[in-house]
């Protein structure tokens, strides 16, 4: 028996609509249907009345589920693609991040984006906009790269009182297996250790915790130790893991697959460069998806985003400066 | 599902009388409130924007006044009557404008960025149309947990109709079946711009049928037809028939907000029905149906500005929140606040 | 401001004959088009996902089959056909869903998201409703510059209605009475999603009242109707009267992407007269006007299956785009691109 | 004679019309009554029917204007307050900066945002959204911290054919004068030395450019040269200039008014760390407004971004270290 990380989102949703009556489920086609990637499969059959169909209205769809945490409800939404969230942002950013500072009400949502890029999925469908939530104050933005993690993650992003963006990875969804799900998990807001190590450190998440693994992995061979932690949630950024670990190694690089100005590297980067400037033996790097909308063809996406080979090179540039 | 669209005339006998006079004490409240705003923010006393429902405190009033414990309301910019209506005080008002710690929103939030959610009085956020959506959840909630007979008010004005957040609200509204009812006060402007450049229905109550809901329609500068209209609108929602659209026609008396001179406003529009003050067309309501005398209207309004300035008076003389004591954070869950304050150790 | 709405009948005799083949025609290459895109994919030749407008071909022709050079058109998820009308080919179709680079997206969109906006052809991005103000725009500009006669036609599903961004385009086009036409494909549903779940009013015509806009119905199962009417709304908007809204009823007989059986459609649907197959309806309607016979029918069928089986070969054997080609920039100014690019080295 | 930092924007805009047919204004109340702050006055009597009053949808506008940029016209188009362009988002992210990657069609189009803090303009008339733009690929993003640049930058920002975030600062628009506008202007894309110095570099831009020259005015007494640079546009980051100074001052204070996680601040010393790394004495520093919603009372906003005191406090420090 093993389970996938969509399947990990799946039970912690069926947990969650299990253990609390307050929780429901509202988006486009996730009841019956059990949504486009299936992350609500039966759950609308389990549980009548509260996992919904919803109206191809992303801003309506957030400000419902607002209006209900106001109600003292535990909505749960899906954007069927992250990309979608743009026409449901302002309802996000204004409305939903903004309610415990203004008016003292928690807002308990949980807004589900399925993230990142997938083969063939082209720019409207392989969008990672952690970083854009991020920047705001009041949300709270997860991003979890592991079947355990999309699990206890979601409990733990439906159990707490701020509104959580739970930026899940497609390209996860079906693959990354585990044997089963976690009884215990590690604190929300904690940053990972995915690997320990000696020569460098990489700090990434979602997706590209595996390519980087990889990397690591194929460093072996020469004979370089590389530590790789995984953020786990971008906001909070847990930047006392991260310089205990380059306090460790002394090298640092970052890696996403998000666009690269001003994204969770940027600010990973920054927040060593201002906090553990004298901890860095070498200059930070970076790795990030390319400027450009996320292309179609294969070819182009896959030289688009980061890879195991890009990063195991440029962990070489850095381990020899 | 109910689309018929019913237009109401007046039939005063349908209202009681003790509801009349108490929405009229309402909007003269209101009004002595708002007088009052403005000729703070003449005097520089606040700071931002002031933003007034001066001939909209008819239809305000009625929006809310037939709301119960229980009920949600979601005002808008020009909703300083129906707040009050609805339990708003207008020393909260006041606390507000002038950023006062024990105001509800403790100077973080001002002016029209008020209310006290966990009473079923929504706090609006700028963005035109985003409440409708807000408070269609909030009797979705209270529908899942079984709660019935909720109605849930909130209002809009023509500009607003152009969101895409109104659109996408309404029609969710009328898919759930919720009882929401929508208040369209059609005051002929948004800002500068007139309702020639902001729709091209005949009317806006055409929009209903196009939602699938029932609409009403009446004069907003008319306090009897408003509180009518209103009546039948929040009945017809408590009684389980889905969402209702009331269209009232009405002028703003006043700018945009107090920078403005409202120059643009057509001056025809001014003399016609629409640019009637209600407040001047309810004492003649109140009077004509032997309901108060010309004299007890007057003692009311000494009444309502007394407690303007008493209300004033205290608010005046609290603090603003301590930036010193501030806990600067967004979120409520203290352990998942992101550790990283630039202006922290200041 | 027109607000009438038409119902059309099918008056055979309007439609001269050769546009009725013509249009025919069109269908039989999309369908024969998409029959071959199903087959790649279902043999893993493409990466993505495949969107097909198979029983859509009769409304979608109609969309575009009036509209001349220098008018827009802006399609959308199930516009294979209306595509082709205006000018797209086969060979860019298949150049698209292969990545090829000669293709008009070359490898950097994919699918449906093609277009040649120079040509009047706009590219959708994938969010829904998105394309109706840009299509506005288009005809806004057009209108700037001193052209008239200039039309624009955009579609878009029951679904694709509830959104902000639709309602928000209506309306502007209807304020700006400009001449756009948008067909609403009421497919009966959005992906799994039920029209029950997506609006409440009673006919989704209903909502071009609210917008002040001139509506028509039709069938969207039948060839004949959907040209007529496709005809009066095109022909209404060139002639100066603002937005039309057509709303056309019918079925998608394929899933919602290749992907998906579509299980969710209720059987009752398929057997009823929405469930028809516009090119059987069609042949028959030719067959019985005298206007082409079986056999002819089958024959150009075959020439249709030929010429996809040409292009598709053409378009197999070009090759993708070389990433290292690329200049990965998002903006046309080269001095202006941020010259920060983490994967350039290596 | 003199000329505002909102006259210099009606200016240009004026000048735009003049010149370029193809140029016109479309936005809430920017038509016979001038704009919400005056920045199109008399402009539609001056240009009849191409300073348009839009209906209240701002994703309708920004559609319409990529519509009419495919078809070669260069519309400007404002927003009331930078906040209320959330509502406009997906159309600015999605379509007008993907519309150049995808299908060679330049799309240029100038989005005018009224941006930044002012006195009691509390949660959402206040907002600084550069860095949620600049974090999309294909869009340049302008953020003038002069008369001079507001005039010259909105020139150039109607002329080129992408398009535009024009984040102009309200704060500036009446107070900040000039003696006239100018006739030539720096390229676009480049920062400036706004002020020379030897000791430390302070990177910002916008209205903190007037904060920080007044923090590093105060620090002549100590003895302190303080260089200041204004970046004018945030997308492209002028990194060039930005490593020139601090190889000279081997300091570099960031300062913006934005949120903290992933906005200019951490872009610029990310930037700083990975391609200048030996060029820094010590570690860097950076202030951004706080992480809250920007609040509405006069001493809460004062203590919610940095001044001039702030930021001469955070230099001693810098300085010192
Ligand atoms: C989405 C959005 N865009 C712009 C604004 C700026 N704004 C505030 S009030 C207003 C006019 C509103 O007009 P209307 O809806 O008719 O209400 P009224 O002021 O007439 O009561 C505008 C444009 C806003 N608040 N929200
Ligand atoms: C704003 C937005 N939300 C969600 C989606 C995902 N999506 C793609 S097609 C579709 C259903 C569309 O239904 P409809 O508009 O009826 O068109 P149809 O597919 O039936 O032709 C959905 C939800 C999208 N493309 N855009
Ligand atoms: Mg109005
Ligand atoms: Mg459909």
């Amino acid at each position: 028996m093993s389970v996938t990380y969509l399947e990990a989102i799946r039970a912690a949703q069926e947990k969650a609509l299990t253990d609390d009556p307050r929780v429901f489920i509202y988006g486009q086609d996730v009841g019956a249907f059990g949504g486009a990637f299936k992350a609500t499969k039966n759950l609308a059959a389990e549980f009548p009345g509260r996992v919904m169909d919803a109206p191809l209205s992303e801003d309506a769809i957030v400000g419902l589920a607002v209006g209900a945490a106001i109600e003292g409800a535990r909505p749960i939404v899906e954007m069927q693609f992250a990309d979608f969230s743009t026409v449901g942002f302002n309802q996000i950013v204004n409305q939903a991040a903004t309610l415990y500072y203004r008016t003292e009400i928690p807002c308990p949502i949980v807004v589900r984006l399925p993230s990142g890029g997938t083969l063939g999925a082209g720019p409207f469908h392989s969008q990672s906009m952690e970083a854009v939530y991020a920047h705001y104050p009041g949300l709270v933005v997860m991003t979890p790269a592991t079947v355990e993690d999309a699990y206890s993650m979601m409990l733990e992003a439906v159990a707490i009182d701020d509104p959580v963006i739970f930026c899940e990875h497609k390209l996860l969804y079906y693959h990354l297996k585990a044997d089963k799900l976690p009884d215990t998990a590690q604190p929300v807001g904690k940053a990972r250790i995915a690997r320990a190590g000696r020569d460098a450190t990489v700090v990434t998440y979602s997706a590209m915790l595996h390519e980087s693994l990889q990397a690591a992995e194929d460093l072996v061979e020469d004979g370089w130790q590389i530590e790789v932690i995984d953020l786990r949630t971008v906001k909070p950024l847990d930047t006392d893991t991260i310089l205990a670990s380059v306090a460790r190694t002394g090298r640092l690089l970052v890696v996403g697959e998000a666009w690269p100005w001003g994204g969770v590297n940027a600010e990973v980067i920054s927040r060593v460069a201002t906090e553990g400037f004298g901890l860095l033996d070498a200059a930070p790097m970076r790795l990030n998806a390319r400027d450009t909308p996320v292309p179609y063809h294969p070819d182009l996406w896959a030289a688009h985003r980061p890879t195991a080979s890009v990063i195991a090179a440029r962990l070489r540039q850095l381990l020899t400066q | 599902m109910v689309t018929a669209v019913k237009e109401t005339t007046v039939v005063r006998n349908d209202l009681d009388s003790a509801l009349l006079v108490r929405a009229y004490r309402v909007m003269l409240l209101a009004r002595a409130t708002e007088d009052k705003l403005a000729s703070l923010y003449r005097a520089g006393m606040i700071k931002g924007g002031v933003f007034l429902g001066k001939g909209q405190e008819a239809l305000s009033t009625a929006s809310s006044i037939f709301l119960q414990k229980g009920d949600i309301f979601g005002p808008l910019i020009r909703d300083q009557a129906g707040r009050l209506a609805f339990g708003d005080t207008v020393l909260d008002t006041f606390r507000t404008y002038l950023g006062s710690a024990k105001g509800p929103m403790r100077g973080r939030d001002g002016n029209i960025h008020r209310g006290r959610p966990r009473e079923g009085y929504y706090a609006m956020i700028s963005h035109l149309g985003a409440l409708v959506p807000v408070v269609a959840g909030g009797l979705y909630a209270r529908r899942l947990r079984g709660e019935t007979g909720v109605v849930g008010v909130t209002s809009i004005g023509d500009g607003g109709t152009s969101t895409g957040a109104f659109h996408e609200g309404i029609n969710l509204a009328a898919v759930e079946h919720l009882p929401l009812v929508v208040v369209i006060a059609n005051n002929q402007y948004a800002y500068s711009t007139p309702n020639s450049r902001q729709f091209a229905c005949a009317d806006l109550l055409d929009k209903a049928a196009g939602y699938g809901i029932a609409g009403f329609k009446c004069d907003g500068t008319d306090p009897v037809a408003s509180l009518e209209t209103l009546q039948l609108a929040v009945q017809a929602a408590r009684e389980g028939n889905g969402p209702q659209m009331v269209v009232a026609t009405l002028l703003r008396l006043v700018g945009h907000g107090e920078h403005d001179d409202a120059g643009y406003v057509d001056a025809a529009l001014r003399q016609a029905n629409v640019g009637r003050d209600c407040l001047e067309v309810g004492a003649t309501q109140l009077i004509g149906s032997d309901l108060a005398t010309a004299e007890e209207i007057a003692a009311w309004t000494k009444e309502a500005q007394a407690e303007v300035e008493a209300a004033l008076n205290i608010a005046q003389r609290e603090k603003g929140p301590d930036p010193a004591d501030e806990d600067w954070r967004a979120i409520s869950t203290e352990r998942l606040v992101d550790g990283h304050h630039d202006l922290e150790d200041e």
